[in-house]
């Protein structure tokens, strides 16, 4: 489907959000919680705070829960029963709206499909992203950590989005960008007024601060710079820059229960855990902080785009602003390209 | 009579129970020279007492970790007891006192999470304690018994 | 894979009678591992036995699980059985369903229902067992006795008869202790110094005994089998082994005025260089530098090294640090009266006439300042009526100890009858609270000293005493009568309590075994263990563990010497293996173990490269120390410390076989 | 930004350390990715030195860093702290994981750190509604022991009695059972198991955590209700009466999970029980590791 444009006006993007809620959907939005913002349920179209630029936490969640069950089994002594966890998946959660991100969330969606995708299909992965329909929110204002121009998208990218929005003043344009944003709007289409393309403003030109493809080139060459060793040695290896990332999926996959009843799981992991890569002989492959470090800057800027030819990172900046010890991932691939 | 009419008449199906009847579990975690002493002595003397109790036995208080008790809740008790040598009895010199620390700081902590306290008791019962055991264990059981339902511990599911 | 065998025991009737084994056994057969179930009407019979036996021989099982009567009772005797069969006897679970199901319960669902719980958990718990070896400490074969009192004496004898060496060390110049100060024992009276003296004379020549006497031990590190010792030889500054215990010396030292004899419990005086007594064994003086004139004045008076024969005053001598390594110890530091000072109202150091019962058995001894005549401390006469209070310190939780003293009532009874043997006439008042006597011939004793020598025995305290005239009034209560009574007495013999010797404290820290609030040392179990201590190798004798009269102090002393014989008997000591275990990759040294040990047994242990270079410090557990309680496991955040037998991962096992 | 006198007297003091060879590494904090944030600096060479800087943006607990293996290797070394971060120092002698004769303790006076979320928006007054509860509370605004001190500059944090710190425990402790049972459970169910809380504390120093072990299972692996309960009961069980209160946990948690009503709680009523408060004397024994016969006995019977 080609893309379509549309113009809606402040009082009628409250009623869209507030009539899709009355119409059962699902929608999860930036909200006010612990003196911070984060991506939660709303209610009500004031519940959603529009103005913040990025809550805390990016809403991986809906992708990947923290815990996912695999599947789940019983055993009455003769018979084992075994439940598929994709059960309870499918046919849940059909009807759920991200509104409010932005563009790098956004963006975050068709990255992490590649890697669920390209061997083996992950059909809990797949099942919750085709139920998921995004409205994200074009920034005005990125802020010092954003870095998502450097990272092939911008505080305007559609990619990803299903319906990008951007403000005007009063008003919004939207970009449709398919059968799903299209289908999400359809029922209260007369909300919305339809525009052509040349309507809507142009993109800003977004400077970019380096260029990935040297940060790259760094990376490719220089495995054991020193730099990793010395530049991490404020890391503690929280794993809070994996677990806010919008991109980052691993994960790891535990049994839980006993003879009678028990289950799968797979829950979140970081390959910043001493133990992520400590093998049962007691050998650990990477043994310091900076060896751990290396290894997601390896992931995300050169392992990931030369299987997928994207990164494995949006530039929204989490990382550095989440990071207790100040650690500014945008600095660091900075620093890299510089020495590339 | 003969062993065969013995196994006969005792024959029961274990599965039964109670219809409509609140059947906690409790577990008791008890020290190996005390407490399982003491219970022994209740057994040799023929005391009764109520069934609802499963005895873990341990060498000594000192080797009863506090997590055990999160980890007895977690597979399904409604009451934990923890139970070995008075103070000053303790077959290892003081194991009973390290723990007595451990017991009152994880106990804190528990009923600030909102674990009712009334599910976890502690209790010294020495080797010629038989009625004190039985005692315990009934008054104990009585009251898990008197909370049926009442799910207040943060370790098992909703 | 798990191969188990369930035994389910009828006991008779006894369980069988209210738990339903047929069912315990059926549910036992279908717990994944349990390739055998069985149920028996008396598993510890022979028959019962060679089933199990053959069955673990049949299966080849890998662990076996008794649903049965309380481990108390047959663990032993199963677990021996499994070792004939070759399996690890510690490969054996008892589910206790006699005591603690089909004895205390009457419902037969439920307690059938609670049998088949405890045999899945012992199920679970032995599919977890792991093999576990008892733990052989060599032995050095060599013992050290600390103190060279009676117990001390008898302990060192006794061990040194049954051939093996000892090293006995005593703080004082001489050995003999307290007993060596008393003058006649009771109840038979014989005399206290010649039943000692032989003994001490046969320790100082015995050719397994090494004395150390005028020697404190300094250091004691190590375990059962192997302690090193590091023992402090004071320096006496005579050479022992040139020493003739002539006397010359001391006759010449013109330090012979105002150095309280400490033997004679401050009621003579010695010189600087001095023998303590003159049956001190050894017969060789010791110079008190502290008061010596030769240390004081730089040097200039050497009286006494001009006047020894062999020349063998060395005024240079130093103290001599000597290091050993035993294989078991024995403590009997003995015991220290009370101070009685804080009894203002006896008057004790303010009258000279007030004296301790350990004075008044110098004033009766023959090798005493008095040479056995009673004599009055303040004019050298002879009493003829003397108060003797008991209790002075002791049973009163107030200003005192709470515990009883023991010897007291005794002594007192004794030292009234010798006061009535020694001056014809004389008339003794006892006040006392209760009269303890219940040794063999103690009652007749006492009763002989009331009936036959005229003791009055008054029921009561006495509230003050002081002088008046030459005399001392004693005002006291006799309660019996409810009168207030009033005595003019020439003495008054206080008999103190006694106390745990001075520093036994400290020596108990460097021993690693545990005392009590006085200080006395406890023993490994009161009744079970009264030789032992709390520590494997270190045993206790004599004062050092509480009040006790002279016969029990020579039982305790032989019964640490036969435990020490015993030990010895073998080659290697051997424990118990269900002590904990490290996991030295896991552990971060934090040794929180080793501060909740009550046994010494965690140390630290460098771990090394190949090259020498230091990787991590972990903790290390000692198996002849660890007994196996489990505390450490308990502190241990990491969980890198485990006990076998009482695994972590087997504890979870039997809750969670409650899940299922 | 221009050197305040505090930092030089810093800078001075790594200086000299560095070039005696008394110490081969220094952490200390330097200005960071915003003018309103600090970030750790490992300084090994003596040019280094002029980076170090200290301000009420100095949040980081640098303690936390002692236990990690790439900065023992460094031997001596030299450690810049605040009164509460100091007490993890201690804690850590006592501990046994570092030696007080490795460490030069760089003590600096602190009236208080300026919480980072509100630093971030832009406020940059030290005040009793900007600061970290911990800092309300603080008794050690000039650490319990040091080798060096650098005094402050800054004006003293002024108490109006108004802003009651750790308010909440008041009201959690008077609710009922159920009420705290909902309160948690709401909280732990934010927790993502990130374990940051842990990472960021610099008495977590097990290299083995027990949530890493599963024979047996400790903690249940899920990051829903059940696993994150126990997580948390059990992070803040073996913290008991040993955490000193820096708040790196809660400032670590992504989640917002109010870690430091736990961490309080039990630190006041680990003192009212056994009279022990952690990390103010290296030479006490922790207070899991002895016992008084005398211990609260009442709630066995």
């Amino acid at each position: 489907m080609e893309e379509k444009y549309f113009e809606i006006s402040g009082e009628n993007l409250k009623s869209f959000i507030e009539r899709i809620i009355a119409d059962d959907f699902e929608v999860i939005a930036p909200i006010d919680k612990d003196g911070d913002t984060f991506y939660g349920k709303i209610n009500r179209f004031e519940e959603a705070n529009l103005d913040i630029l990025l809550p805390k936490m990016s809403y991986k969640e809906y992708l990947l829960p923290k815990t996912e069950t695999l599947f789940e089994y019983s055993f009455s002594g003769v018979n084992t029963d075994i439940k598929d966890g994709l059960e309870s998946v499918a046919g849940a959660n059909q009807k759920r709206v991200i509104f409010g991100g932005r563009p790098c969330d956004a963006g975050a969606g068709p990255i992490m499909e590649k890697v669920f995708n390209w061997d083996f299909k992950d059909e809990f992965f797949n099942e919750r992203f085709k139920n998921l329909t995004i409205v994200s929110i074009a920034c005005e204002k990125p802020d010092n950590y954003c870095f998502c121009t450097e990272m092939q998208l911008s505080p305007e990218s559609s990619y990803g989005s299903d319906v990008l929005l951007k403000k005007a003043g009063d008003k919004y344009f939207a970009i449709v960008t398919g059968e799903k944003g299209l289908n999400l709007i359809k029922p209260y289409i007369n909300l919305f007024k339809e525009i052509t393309k040349d309507k809507v403003p142009a993109e800003n030109d977004w400077k970019k601060l380096f260029e990935i493809e040297k940060t790259k080139s760094f990376l490719d060459k220089n495995f054991e710079h020193n730099y990793f060793q010395q530049r991490f040695l404020s890391c503690i290896g929280c794993g809070v820059c994996t677990y806010t990332c919008p991109t980052c999926h691993c994960f790891d996959i535990q049994d839980e229960g006993n003879l009678k009843e028990g289950r799968r799981i797979r829950n979140w992991d970081s390959c910043q855990f001493g133990i992520f890569t400590l093998h049962t002989s007691g050998h650990n492959p990477r043994v310091t902080q900076g060896d751990r470090y290396r290894q997601r800057l390896m992931h995300k800027f050169k392992i990931y785009s030369e299987k997928f030819d994207k990164y494995l990172c949006v530039g929204c900046g989490r990382c550095s602003r989440n990071c207790p010890e100040d650690i500014d991932i945008k600095e660091v691939a900075k620093d890299l390209a510089d020495m590339a | 009579m003969e062993d065969k009419d013995l196994k006969k008449e005792n024959h029961v199906d274990v599965k039964v129970a109670e219809a409509g009847s609140y059947d906690p579990r409790i577990i008791a975690f008890v020290c190996n020279w005390c407490t399982y002493s003491g219970a022994d002595l209740a057994g040799t003397s023929r005391m009764k007492y109520s069934d609802n109790v499963r005895v873990i036995k341990l060498p000594c208080t000192g080797r009863i970790d506090p997590l055990f008790i999160v980890e007895a809740f977690k597979k399904g008790a409604k009451g934990v007891l923890v139970s070995g040598c008075h103070p000053g009895d303790c077959h290892y010199t003081s194991g009973n006192y390290h723990s007595r620390r451990k017991y009152a700081t994880f106990r804190d902590l528990l009923g600030y999470f909102g674990v009712d306290l009334d599910r976890v008791e502690f209790s010294w019962v020495s080797a010629s304690e038989g009625n004190k055991w039985v005692s315990v264990i009934n008054e104990f059981t009585d009251k898990i018994k008197s909370m049926p339902g009442k799910s207040t511990d943060i370790f098992t599911k909703k | 894979m798990a191969r188990i065998g369930v035994f389910v025991c009828w006991c008779g009737s006894n369980i069988a009678g209210t738990v339903d084994v047929e069912k315990v056994r059926e549910e036992a057969a279908k717990i994944p591992g349990v390739v055998s179930a069985l149920d028996y009407k008396y598993m510890c019979s022979d028959p019962g036995q060679n089933s199990l036996r053959n069955i673990i021989k049949e299966k080849n099982l890998t662990g076996i699980v008794l649903a049965a009567c309380s481990p108390h009772m047959h663990e032993n005797t199963f677990r021996k059985a499994a070792a004939k069969e070759g399996l690890n006897p510690y490969f054996v679970e008892i589910a206790n369903i006699r005591e603690q199901v089909s004895w205390v319960h009457e419902n037969k669902e439920r307690a059938t229902a609670k049998a088949v719980d405890l045999m899945k958990m012992m199920v679970e718990k032995v599919k977890r067992d792991k093999p576990i070896e008892d733990v052989r400490v060599p032995l050095n074969k060599k013992a050290l006795v600390i103190g060279g009192g009676i117990a001390g004496i008898q302990a060192a004898l006794d061990i040194a008869n049954g051939g093996v060496e000892v090293i006995l060390v005593e703080k004082e110049p001489s050995i003999g202790g307290k007993m060596i100060q008393l003058d006649e024992t009771f109840p038979t009276l014989d005399c206290s110094s010649c039943i000692m003296t032989p003994k001490m004379v046969e320790a100082n020549q015995h050719p397994n005994i090494k004395l150390y006497t005028y020697s404190e031990v300094e250091d004691i590190s190590g375990y059962i089998g192997n302690f090193k010792i590091r023992i402090k030889k004071k320096a006496r500054s005579v050479i022992e082994k040139d020493c003739t215990g002539c006397g010359e010396c001391w006759n010449a030292c013109p330090m012979h005025k105002n150095i309280k004899s400490e033997f004679n419990v401050n009621l003579s005086e010695r010189t600087a260089i001095y023998v303590p007594f003159p049956q001190a064994v050894p017969l060789v003086p010791v110079l008190d530098r502290s008061v010596c004139l030769h240390f004081k004045k730089g040097g200039k008076c050497q009286k006494c090294y001009d006047a020894c024969g062999p020349k063998c005053i060395n005024f240079d001598l130093q103290d001599e640090i000597i290091e050993e390594t035993v294989g078991a110890i024995v403590a009997s530091t003995g015991y220290d009266l009370m101070d009685t000072s804080m009894y203002g109202e006896y008057g004790y150091g303010k009258y000279k006439d007030v004296v301790s019962g350990l004075q008044f058995e110098r004033l009766l001894s023959a090798s005493g300042p008095t040479e056995g005549v009673i004599k009055r401390p303040s004019d050298g006469k002879t009493p003829q009526t003397i108060v003797f209070v008991q209790c002075v310190g002791s049973r009163d939780p107030e200003k005192g100890v709470p515990y009883c003293s023991k010897v007291c009532c005794m002594y007192t009874a004794k030292h009234a009858k010798l006061f009535a043997h020694k001056v014809h006439g004389s008339q003794s008042y006892v006040f006392y609270i209760d009269i303890r006597s219940t040794s063999k011939g103690y009652e007749e004793f006492v009763r002989s000293t009331m009936e036959q020598d005229g003791a009055i025995y008054l029921r009561g305290r006495v509230s003050k005493i002081y002088e008046d005239d030459g005399k001392l009034i004693v005002k006291g209560a006799d309660t019996l009568s409810g009168n207030q009574v009033e005595i003019a007495a020439d003495m008054v013999v206080l008999a103190t309590g006694v106390i745990p010797k001075q520093g036994s404290d400290k020596l108990a820290q460097m021993l690693g075994i545990s005392y009590d609030k006085y200080g006395f040392f406890t023993e490994s179990h009161p009744k079970l263990r009264p030789a032992e201590s709390s520590t494997a190798g270190i045993f206790l004798a004599g004062m050092a563990q509480g009040p006790r009269d002279i016969p029990e102090s020579v039982v305790s002393g032989s019964a640490a010497a036969s435990k020490i014989l015993g030990l010895f008997s073998k080659n290697e000591y051997e424990v118990e293996g269900t002590i904990a275990n490290v996991n030295e990759s896991t552990c971060v040294a934090c040794f929180y173990c080793q501060r909740v040990c009550a046994y010494n047994a965690i140390s630290k242990k460098e771990i090394k490269d190949r090259s020498g270079k230091l990787i991590k410090v972990v903790a290390n557990v000692n198996p002849g120390l660890c007994t196996g309680c489990g505390a450490c496991v308990n502190a241990c955040f990491s969980k890198s410390i485990d006990v076998k037998g009482f695994m972590d991962d087997q504890i979870y096992a039997e809750i969670k076989a409650l899940a299922i | 930004m221009a050197n305040t006198k505090t930092d030089e007297k810093l800078q001075k003091i790594a200086k000299d350390l560095l070039e005696s060879g008394e110490v081969s590494l220094i952490i200390g904090y330097t200005k960071g990715s915003n003018s309103q944030r600090m970030r750790p600096l490992f300084v090994t060479r003596t040019e280094d030195a002029d980076k170090l800087s200290f301000s009420p943006n100095a949040v980081q607990d640098l303690a936390v860093f002692l236990k990690k293996a790439e900065v023992k290797k460094f031997g001596k070394i030299g450690i810049v702290v605040k009164g509460c971060d100091e007490k993890a120092v201690n804690a850590l002698i006592q501990e046994y994981q570092i030696s007080r004769d490795n460490i030069k303790i760089i003590g600096v006076e602190c009236n208080g750190v300026i919480r980072q979320n509100i630093a971030d928006k832009g406020e940059t007054n030290v005040s009793e509604s900007t600061v970290y509860d911990k800092c309300l509370i603080c008794e050690e605004h000039i650490p319990v022991l040091y080798d060096f001190l650098v005094e402050s500059e800054e004006p003293k944090l002024v108490l109006s009695g108004k802003v009651k710190p750790y308010s909440e425990i008041a009201r959690l402790e008077s609710m009922s059972s159920e009420e705290k049972n909902a309160f948690w459970a709401n909280e732990f169910d934010k927790c993502i198991k990130c374990y940051a809380c842990r990472q960021a504390c610099p008495l977590c120093y097990c290299s083995r955590c027990i949530v890493e072990k599963n024979t047996p299972q400790w903690i249940d692996t899920n990051s829903e209700e059940t696993g994150n309960a126990q997580w948390n009961l059990i992070r803040a069980y073996h913290l008991s009466g040993r955490c000193i209160g820096c708040g790196e946990c809660e400032r670590a948690c992504p989640v917002n999970i109010p870690l430091m009503l736990i961490n309080e709680k039990m630190a006041i009523d680990v003192y009212n029980m056994f009279g022990y408060k952690s990390g103010l004397d290296i030479n006490a024994k922790p207070v899991f590791g002895v016992f008084s016969e005398n211990d609260f006995n009442d709630f066995i019977k």
